[in-house]
């Protein structure tokens, strides 16, 4: 049983933009039996995509493989020539990309795209193409199979992409597949659905895979052999049962460790009277496009929603994309004015838009957003993008205020010289500290966290969460932090409160969210974050619970139904 | 599809009228302010003060100039573009002849010097960063920093006085053939590729370079596509938008900015005309050539939104 | 003509005619006089030396041509009382017929009158040639001379002549065959006035003349004003074997590069008004032929004497003595213009004053008066527009003079459009560009007499008013040469116009074209080529 | 050429090849510019030579123009008119198109509407009948010119500018600082401008091409470089005739705007980076 894939020795370099080479790659061997998946586990900038894609002989710019060999059912992707390594893409190894939203082309219709191998290629006519897409469809579970194709990739949700990315590498009948974090930009319950879809579609045709991925969690359900790797180095093997109950290497642990947050330490006054409360909203609709004569915009995507928040105390707002909830934090800073109801800050209404409201209200409350790439200004140091808030606000200027600059970087655990680096030449996680010390450096009393987590890994993530909690509790900071990752609310909310299709359908502690939701929507969300086990996904098939949770999808969507002509 | 296209197009329009108005008034402010009228102009040297006035009152110029232009944009909204000042002639056919001439001359010009600079700009991009793409835009920035008066004269030069293949000058009116038309159109149309087909070069290939370093393009490079397949039929769809943006912004010049190509081969366009307008101080006749200006203009950049929507289903079925 | 007339004596008004007549020579001195300033040999270019003269060959009928002026413009019109350009001439000329025509050797013909007869220079009666008719059938009648003369004197008409014009007190039909014209005052000229472009004769009552209707040799068959215009042959012309060509096409082409190119590409078969630089060009090209006419037309420096920096005592004879006529006349110019003395009247007329010498270039003393005047360092404007022919590259030269002695003149050139109007007369310090005018009387009376209209530095002297009126109606020719002669130099020392040279007009044709004939009425044969060349191929 | 990373504020400039030439030769015509009344043989307007289009000799080293003047002065004092009226109105074109492309794209609504329309408007009026106004409005002279060709091209920057802000304006970062209640000049100034000067100076060295070009023409109209002195448009085009023969005086000035143009967009092509080193 020789090996489909054999990576002897690889290592791969890089030139920086000042010229200087940098090995990213650092002689890695790895292996894949025929019909084996391994999953390739690791930070982002571990080398895991880079390694993946030399599968394909592919390299991305200013990176050149310089030594080793990676064969691929028995042929040499490195030494071979540009138009060999043409025909063997799509057809014996073939990619499903990370983002499938951007790797299908907007101005070609879906089937264009899916069955363009197999024009490539010239494997098939294009009318048994176009019937083998149509099978993939049914079996990669798609809606209306038939149809599909003919749409436009704007016209089709990220979970259904995802899996017709799938379709697109199988119709070229591959040996070997090559996963690169397919469904880290979809929702949980999405998660679920794309999971299942590969892990049948692998089965059946026993194929080889490579799975890259940052989530343990997901890549224990569909993985046989995990590889971890770290500053392009591997610091672990071993299958999926060893690695993830006992893990040897300190890096592995700490990747496991992130995985459970231990529950948010219960504040003191926990019993004590309620806090006041630092904010209300009270049945606020807010949408976008032209106001029709009942007052409400013509895509209305906040339906009348209520909102407590105490002081000192974090509320979660988790819901899945398109439930409203990044609408929800626009309309409070005033970004989006509402059409109606009341935001009321300290008891004081606050006027709807950015320009009305005075500087006080607007320093009381400060937004953190999710990319941090495009969050922070590129051609500003770190240094000045945190000094202008001190000027804005506390007109600080000169020697006190580079003092609290840097009171500000020990504040988010940042090295001090990083005042003079560009944002670009940051890691994720040092951006989203800088993005939270920008909003600190305002003394604001309350900070809406819009995902600011999700783009993060976990073990970064877990460390940012656990600053933002010591913040809370040294400053007196209100939260209202808004993700679709449940682990991640359940680290740092009190409260928690669950979006679905722009209304508040339940808000309730976080203590009691794993067991007590009622609301069947809850219940799902809930029930589909992976866990850490392997048989997590098979088990869902028969398990009563999900089978519960997938009749409350249909009574949530029914529950929606109604809602909607209520109102 | 055509819901959002047709909603764009009434939306220009409207703003067209207003273009127009603006340019109308702008127009005749400016004309005001020019020394003398066109009394005086016609009299030239002979123009003592009472020849002039008797000359003005007999061409029924002597009301107030506002009120004149009040007259003729009542008149425009009948379709009346008035009669000229100078000859007295109608104003429409003398801008007819003309108009077809420039706009001869303009596709002529555009039919060759699209496809030419398109390709360039693509292959350009394609090669990015080779010897090739550095010749290219060596070359099309030198062959804009040529004065086009002096390009003109270079071909007059060398095709007609030296090689006399083609004729020095551009009667519009003997072409009978596509040869005699070829032989006529030959050089204004190099001359005027020369200047239009700069701009579009640099902008293609900066709007296909931007397309080819997007995901889907190197997804289709992992599905083994060649590179002349990622760009064609992968880069270049998305690039429609900037480039047609691009063309049009280049060939609204075609118009009224080439008066030098005009004087030089004698070419009856639109452009002399209305140089020859300004300098006998004809309102009616210098109004509606910007007007004609203006509305080419606004067209062409209507054409490019319209092709940006219609290339991007996203924009097209919303 | 009655023997008490002045026949052998000749001279045109025309506004745009540069013309060249000799005075008081017989026909073969003047051949030989015209011979002579047609070639002068240039020191610079043997080229002028090729200019030939067309001889007595035998004309060829049929073919077509087309030939190129150097300006048009939406204004460009077949009306003869608003011809403004040599395009408008050469049109009115081909589709039109005056009373009187000035010959090759500079006499006056008869053209559609058989005599021109004055007794007392006062009353003049014109008798028509019989069985004339216009293109569209209409016999030729003296209502039409009636009509074609009248309404140059209505201000309506917008006429160019109408400051000549108003001398016609009476213009009345005698009988079937007569038309008697009184002047105002007694004029000796009229015969000439009568040969000029505006005094062609159009059908009784034309209002509409996009139409060309005249009893020309060419019919006009299309026209398109600032384009181009096509003559076709008229068949029953009263003039026996004329026009030898079947058409002839007219077209403008402003850029003088792009013109010669036309030329030596075989586009066009005549190119007008050649510039003298792209003389060179034409040297070492066959098929093609040069033909020069000195003219009367000049770009002059005008001085306002009324304004500072004029009124200052002499700084206009200080500038006399600064402009440098040679290197005007030699690297501006190319030799294509002979050296001027600050006064109007050309040398081709017969009341030159040739012992006026004009101021010799003298930077010192041109220094020492400036300084009289109190103006030395300062900086003074000189106005020059693409207008005036050269005037810009004349202002240079006067600069670059005035820099050498500390005066520092500012070349201010401004766009030809609205120059006339705006700059023309009105700046202290501007360059003008006159036409030639046939007679003394009418170039003083237009632009030194007190109440000139054009008086370009307001030069105001009642003696020299006295001595104009007085000359005017005198008929004893020495006497009124003498005349002429002192008003010569009262201009050249006292009025604020200086005139550096006499420019020439130099015509470039290809070679098969023949007849051709240098032509005191101007350049292109005065405008009336088409009625007398003919294609030798 | 680099230094530690932690200490130093921003590490040295390097510059590639080509733009090290292009910037060579901008520096070779603005010292020529500069120094020019002191270099210059003759001087401008003097005729020097009866004879005119002179080939190259020892005493004229670019030959003689039409007139017998020295080419080799004329073009080193035209240098002064060409380079210098050409930066100055390129750079006045550039601000004024950028800077309301910017306000436009960040205040959007309907203040971005009206003015894209009117500049559009006033981008289809001809440049000639425009120059021929502002002659007839105010006179020439060297700061009306200036500001005439600024005017014409400012549409065009505008245009471009703003397609660019309005994609920078929809980021995040914008966002933030409207959030906190920034003010649009702080906007425009900070957060929007540094991130599209790269582009704008790309079809700055476009445009600076296009003004030299129509600085010839409008000279042409009396409202260019009054006489005796020229820019290096107005000299090709008064030597045109000298073109059938080859006459250096019309080859020199062409071959110098082909320089400048060529240098100055090289330059952009290629600029300077300043270097930064990404170790993690």
């Amino acid at each position: 049983m020789s090996n489909i894939v054999e990576i002897r020795n690889l290592r791969v370099k890089a030139k920086t933009d000042s010229g200087r080479v940098v090995e990213i790659i650092k002689g890695v061997d790895l292996e894949i039996a025929k019909g084996e998946v391994v999953a390739l586990i690791g930070e982002s900038g571990s080398g895991k995509t880079t390694i993946a894609l030399t599968l394909l002989g592919h390299t991305r710019s200013g990176c050149s493989i310089a030594s080793g060999s990676v064969t691929v059912d028995g042929r040499d992707t490195v030494a071979m020539s540009e138009a060999e390594r043409r025909r063997f893409r799509g057809t014996t190894v073939a990619y499903v990309p990370q983002s499938a939203a951007a790797a299908f082309n907007p101005s070609k219709t879906i089937m264009d795209q899916v069955v363009e191998v197999a024009r490539i290629h010239d494997l098939m006519p294009a009318a048994v193409a176009r019937q083998k897409a149509v099978e993939l469809f049914r079996a990669l579970v798609l809606p209306d199979p038939e149809t599909i194709g003919a749409r436009y990739p704007h016209q089709v949700s990220g979970g259904q992409l995802q899996r017709l990315a799938a379709a697109m590498a199988l119709i070229g009948d591959p040996q070997v597949m090559v996963f690169d974090e397919p469904t880290t930009a979809l929702d949980v319950t999405t998660q679920i659905e794309v999971l299942r879809a590969f892990k049948a579609v692998l089965r059946d045709r026993g194929m080889a895979g490579i799975y890259v991925s940052h989530d343990l969690a997901v890549v224990a359900q569909i993985a046989d052999r995990i590889v971890v790797l770290k500053d392009g180095e591997v610091q672990e093997v071993g299958t999926t049962e060893a690695v993830v109950n006992h893990p040897s290497h300190d890096y592995t642990r700490a990747l496991i460790s992130a995985f459970h947050p231990q529950a948010k330490s219960s504040p003191p006054s926990d019993a004590a009277a309620p806090a006041a409360p630092i904010l209300q909203v009270k049945s606020l609709m807010a949408g976008y496009g032209a106001m029709g004569q009942d007052g409400l915009p013509k895509y209305v995507v906040l339906k009348d929603v209520d909102l407590t928040l105490e002081r000192g105390r974090s509320l979660g707002i988790i819901g899945e994309s398109g439930s409203g909830k990044s609408t929800l934090a626009r309309a409070i800073a005033g970004l989006l004015p509402p059409a109606a109801g009341q935001i009321e800050m300290n008891g004081k209404a606050l006027a709807g838009g950015v320009r009305q409201r005075s500087k006080e209200e607007l320093r009381r409350l400060q937004i953190v957003f999710q990319l941090a790439d495009t969050a922070l200004n590129p051609n500003k140091p770190v240094g000045a993008i945190l000094a202008r808030p001190l000027f804005f606000y506390h007109a600080m200027r000169g020697a006190a205020r580079a003092a609290e600059v840097d009171r500000l970087l020990d504040m988010v655990r940042l090295p001090k010289a990083l005042k003079y680096r560009l944002p670009s030449e940051l890691s994720g996680g040092q951006k989203q500290r800088v993005n939270f010390a920008r909003a600190l450096a305002a003394k604001p009393d309350l900070i809406l966290c819009d995902e600011i987590t999700s783009a993060l890994d976990t073990v970064v993530a877990a460390a940012v969460l656990e600053l933002l909690d010591e913040l809370q509790r040294e400053l007196g900071l209100t939260y209202m932090f808004i993700s679709h990752d449940l682990s991640t609310v359940e680290a740092i909310c009190d409260r928690v409160a669950v979006m679905y299709e722009g209304a508040k359908v339940e808000e309730m502690p976080t203590s009691r969210m794993k067991s007590g939701a009622e609301h069947p929507y809850s219940r799902l969300l809930i029930s589909s974050v992976p866990q850490l086990d392997t048989g997590w996904l098979d088990g869902l098939d028969d398990d009563p619970l999900l089978r519960s949770a997938m009749a409350d999808r249909r009574a949530a969507e029914r529950w929606a139904v109604a809602r909607r002509q209520r109102s | 599809m055509n819901a959002v296209v047709a909603r764009l197009v009434v939306q220009r329009l409207g703003i067209m009228l207003i273009s127009l108005l603006i340019v109308a008034f702008a127009v005749f402010f400016a004309t005001e302010m020019l020394p003398g009228d066109v009394a005086q102009i016609l009299l030239g040297q002979s123009a003592t003060p009472q020849a002039v006035a008797a000359l003005r009152t007999a061409m029924h110029l002597d009301q107030p100039a506002i009120l004149r232009f009040v007259y003729w944009l009542g008149g425009l909204v009948s379709g009346d573009l008035g009669r000229s000042y100078a000859n007295n002639m109608d104003v429409a056919a003398l801008i007819s002849g003309r108009l077809t001439n420039s706009l001869q001359l303009a596709g002529v010009t555009t039919l060759f010097s699209v496809p030419i600079a398109l390709c360039l700009g693509i292959t350009a991009a394609m090669f990015r960063g080779s010897l090739y793409d550095r010749i290219v835009s060596i070359v099309t920035v030198s062959v804009i920093s040529i004065p086009e008066f002096m390009v003109a004269t270079v071909a007059v030069l060398v095709f007609a006085v030296y090689l006399r293949w083609l004729p020095a000058l551009s009667i519009a009116d003997q072409v009978h053939g596509i040869g005699e038309l070829l032989r006529i159109y030959a050089m204004p149309v190099i001359t005027l590729s020369f200047v239009v087909s700069a701009q579009m070069i640099r902008m293609t290939r900066a709007a296909v370079i931007d397309t080819l370093n997007t995901p889907y393009v190197e997804m289709a490079l992992l599905k083994g596509a060649s590179r002349r397949r990622m760009v064609l039929s992968h880069a270049l769809p998305n690039a429609l938008g900037p480039i047609a943006n691009a063309v049009a912004l280049s060939l609204s010049y075609l118009l009224g900015g080439v008066i030098i190509v005009e004087t030089i081969f004698n070419y009856p366009g639109v452009a002399k005309l209305m140089v020859d307008a300004v300098s006998t101080r004809d309102l009616p006749l210098i109004q509606s050539c910007a007007m004609i200006f203006c509305v080419c203009y606004l067209l062409l950049i209507l054409i490019a939104d319209v092709i940006a929507i219609i290339s991007n289903p996203r924009l097209r079925n919303r | 003509m009655s023997h008490k007339t002045v026949t052998n004596w000749t001279g045109r008004d025309d506004a745009m005619v540069e013309e060249a007549i000799r005075r008081g020579a017989t026909r073969r001195d003047l051949l030989k006089l015209l011979m002579a300033s047609g070639i002068s040999v240039a020191a610079g270019g043997a080229i002028i030396g090729r200019a030939t003269r067309a001889f007595a060959d035998t004309p060829k009928s049929g073919g077509s041509m087309t030939a190129a002026g150097w300006s048009s413009s939406t204004a460009d019109t077949l009306d003869p009382a608003k011809a403004s350009l040599s395009t408008d001439y050469v049109r009115c000329c081909a589709f039109y017929n005056r009373l009187t025509f000035l010959g090759e050797d500079g006499n006056v013909a008869m053209e559609l009158a058989d005599k021109v007869e004055t007794s007392d220079g006062k009353s003049w009666t014109v008798t028509l040639k019989p069985d004339v008719t216009f293109h569209d059938g209409k016999k030729l009648t003296p209502e039409d001379v009636v009509f074609s003369l009248n309404r140059l004197k209505d201000p309506a008409t917008g006429s160019k002549v109408q400051a000549i014009a108003k001398q016609f007190a009476s213009v009345k039909k005698v009988d079937a065959k007569t038309v008697e014209i009184v002047l105002e005052a007694p004029n000796a000229d009229l015969p000439i006035i009568l040969a000029l472009h505006h005094f062609m004769i159009v059908a009784d009552g034309t209002t509409d003349f996009s139409k060309g209707n005249g009893t020309g040799a060419f019919k006009c068959q299309t026209f398109e004003p600032g384009v181009r215009s096509v003559g076709v042959k008229n068949e029953n012309y009263w003039k026996p074997q004329l026009p030898h060509l079947d058409s002839f096409e007219f077209i403008a082409i402003s850029d003088d590069t792009a013109r010669v190119n036309a030329l030596l590409s075989g586009d066009i078969a005549l190119a007008a008004s050649i510039n003298p630089r792209a003389l060179r060009r034409l040297d070492n090209v066959g098929g093609v032929t040069v033909s020069k006419t000195t003219s009367g037309n000049y770009t002059d420096l005008n001085v306002r004497l009324d304004l500072s920096p004029g009124d200052k005592a002499g700084f206009v004879e200080g500038l006399k003595y600064l402009v440098n006529r040679e290197v005007i006349q030699r690297s501006v110019m190319r030799d294509l213009a002979v050296i001027a003395n600050d006064q109007p009247v050309s040398p081709n007329d017969r009341y030159y004053n040739k012992d006026l010498k004009p101021k010799a270039h003298d930077p010192e003393k041109a220094k020492h008066l400036f300084k009289k005047a109190g103006l030395l360092g300062q900086s003074i404007p000189i106005v020059a527009s693409d207008a005036a022919t050269a005037s810009v590259d004349m202002a240079t030269v006067v600069q670059q003079a005035g820099s050498e002695i500390g005066m520092p003149f500012e070349v201010k050139r401004v766009p030809s459009d609205g120059y006339w109007s705006k700059y023309w007369l009105k700046a202290p310090v501007h360059f003008g560009n006159i036409n030639p005018r046939p007679t003394p009387d009418i170039l003083f009376s237009l632009l030194y007499a007190s109440d000139a209209p054009w008086n370009e530095s307001q030069y105001k002297s009642e003696r020299f008013d006295k001595m104009l009126l007085e000359a005017r109606g005198m008929l004893d020719d020495t006497k009124r040469k003498a005349i002429y002669g002192d008003m010569q130099t009262m201009i050249s020392d006292e009025a604020g116009t200086i005139i550096p040279v006499w420019i020439s007009n130099v015509d470039a044709l290809s070679s098969k074209l023949k007849g051709l004939k240098p032509n005191p009425l101007g350049g292109m044969m005065g405008y009336a080529f088409a009625e007398y060349v003919w294609l030798d191929s | 050429m680099s230094s530690t990373v932690s200490s130093a504020r921003g590490l040295g400039l390097r510059i590639n090849i080509v733009g090290a030439i292009g910037a060579a030769i901008i520096l070779f015509w603005v010292a020529v510019a500069i120094l020019a009344p002191l270099i210059a043989p003759y001087p401008v307007g003097k005729i020097v030579a009866f004879d005119y289009f002179q080939p190259m000799s020892s005493s004229f080293w670019m030959g003689t123009d039409y007139l017998g003047r020295d080419m080799l002065s004329r073009i080193m004092m035209g240098a002064r008119y060409t380079v210098g009226i050409s930066l100055a109105g390129v750079t006045l074109a550039c601000f004024l198109g950028v800077t309301l492309g910017m306000i436009a794209a960040v205040v959007g609504g309907w203040f971005d509407l009206i003015l894209s329309r009117f500049l559009d408007a006033f981008n289809s009026i001809p440049s000639l009948l425009f120059g021929l106004v502002i002659v007839a409005g105010v006179g020439s002279s060297l700061t009306v010119l200036i500001v005439t060709l600024a005017l014409i091209y400012a549409p065009g920057s505008y245009r471009f500018a703003r397609a660019l802000a309005v994609n920078v304006n929809a980021m995040d970062f914008v966002t933030v600082a409207r959030v906190r209640g920034e003010g649009i000049v702080y906007m425009v100034r900070e957060e929007i401008f540094p991130n599209i000067i790269g582009p704008v100076l790309a079809d700055f060295g476009l445009r600076f091409v296009f003004i030299v070009l129509l600085l010839s023409g409008l000279s042409f109209l009396g409202l260019g470089v009054q006489p005796p002195q020229a820019d290096w448009g107005a000299l090709v085009r008064e030597n045109l005739d000298g073109l059938s023969y080859g006459a250096p005086a019309v080859v020199f000035p062409s071959l110098a705007i082909a320089s400048l143009t060529i240098s100055v967009n090289m330059l952009i092509d290629n600029l300077p980076y300043r270097i930064r080193d990404r170790g993690e």
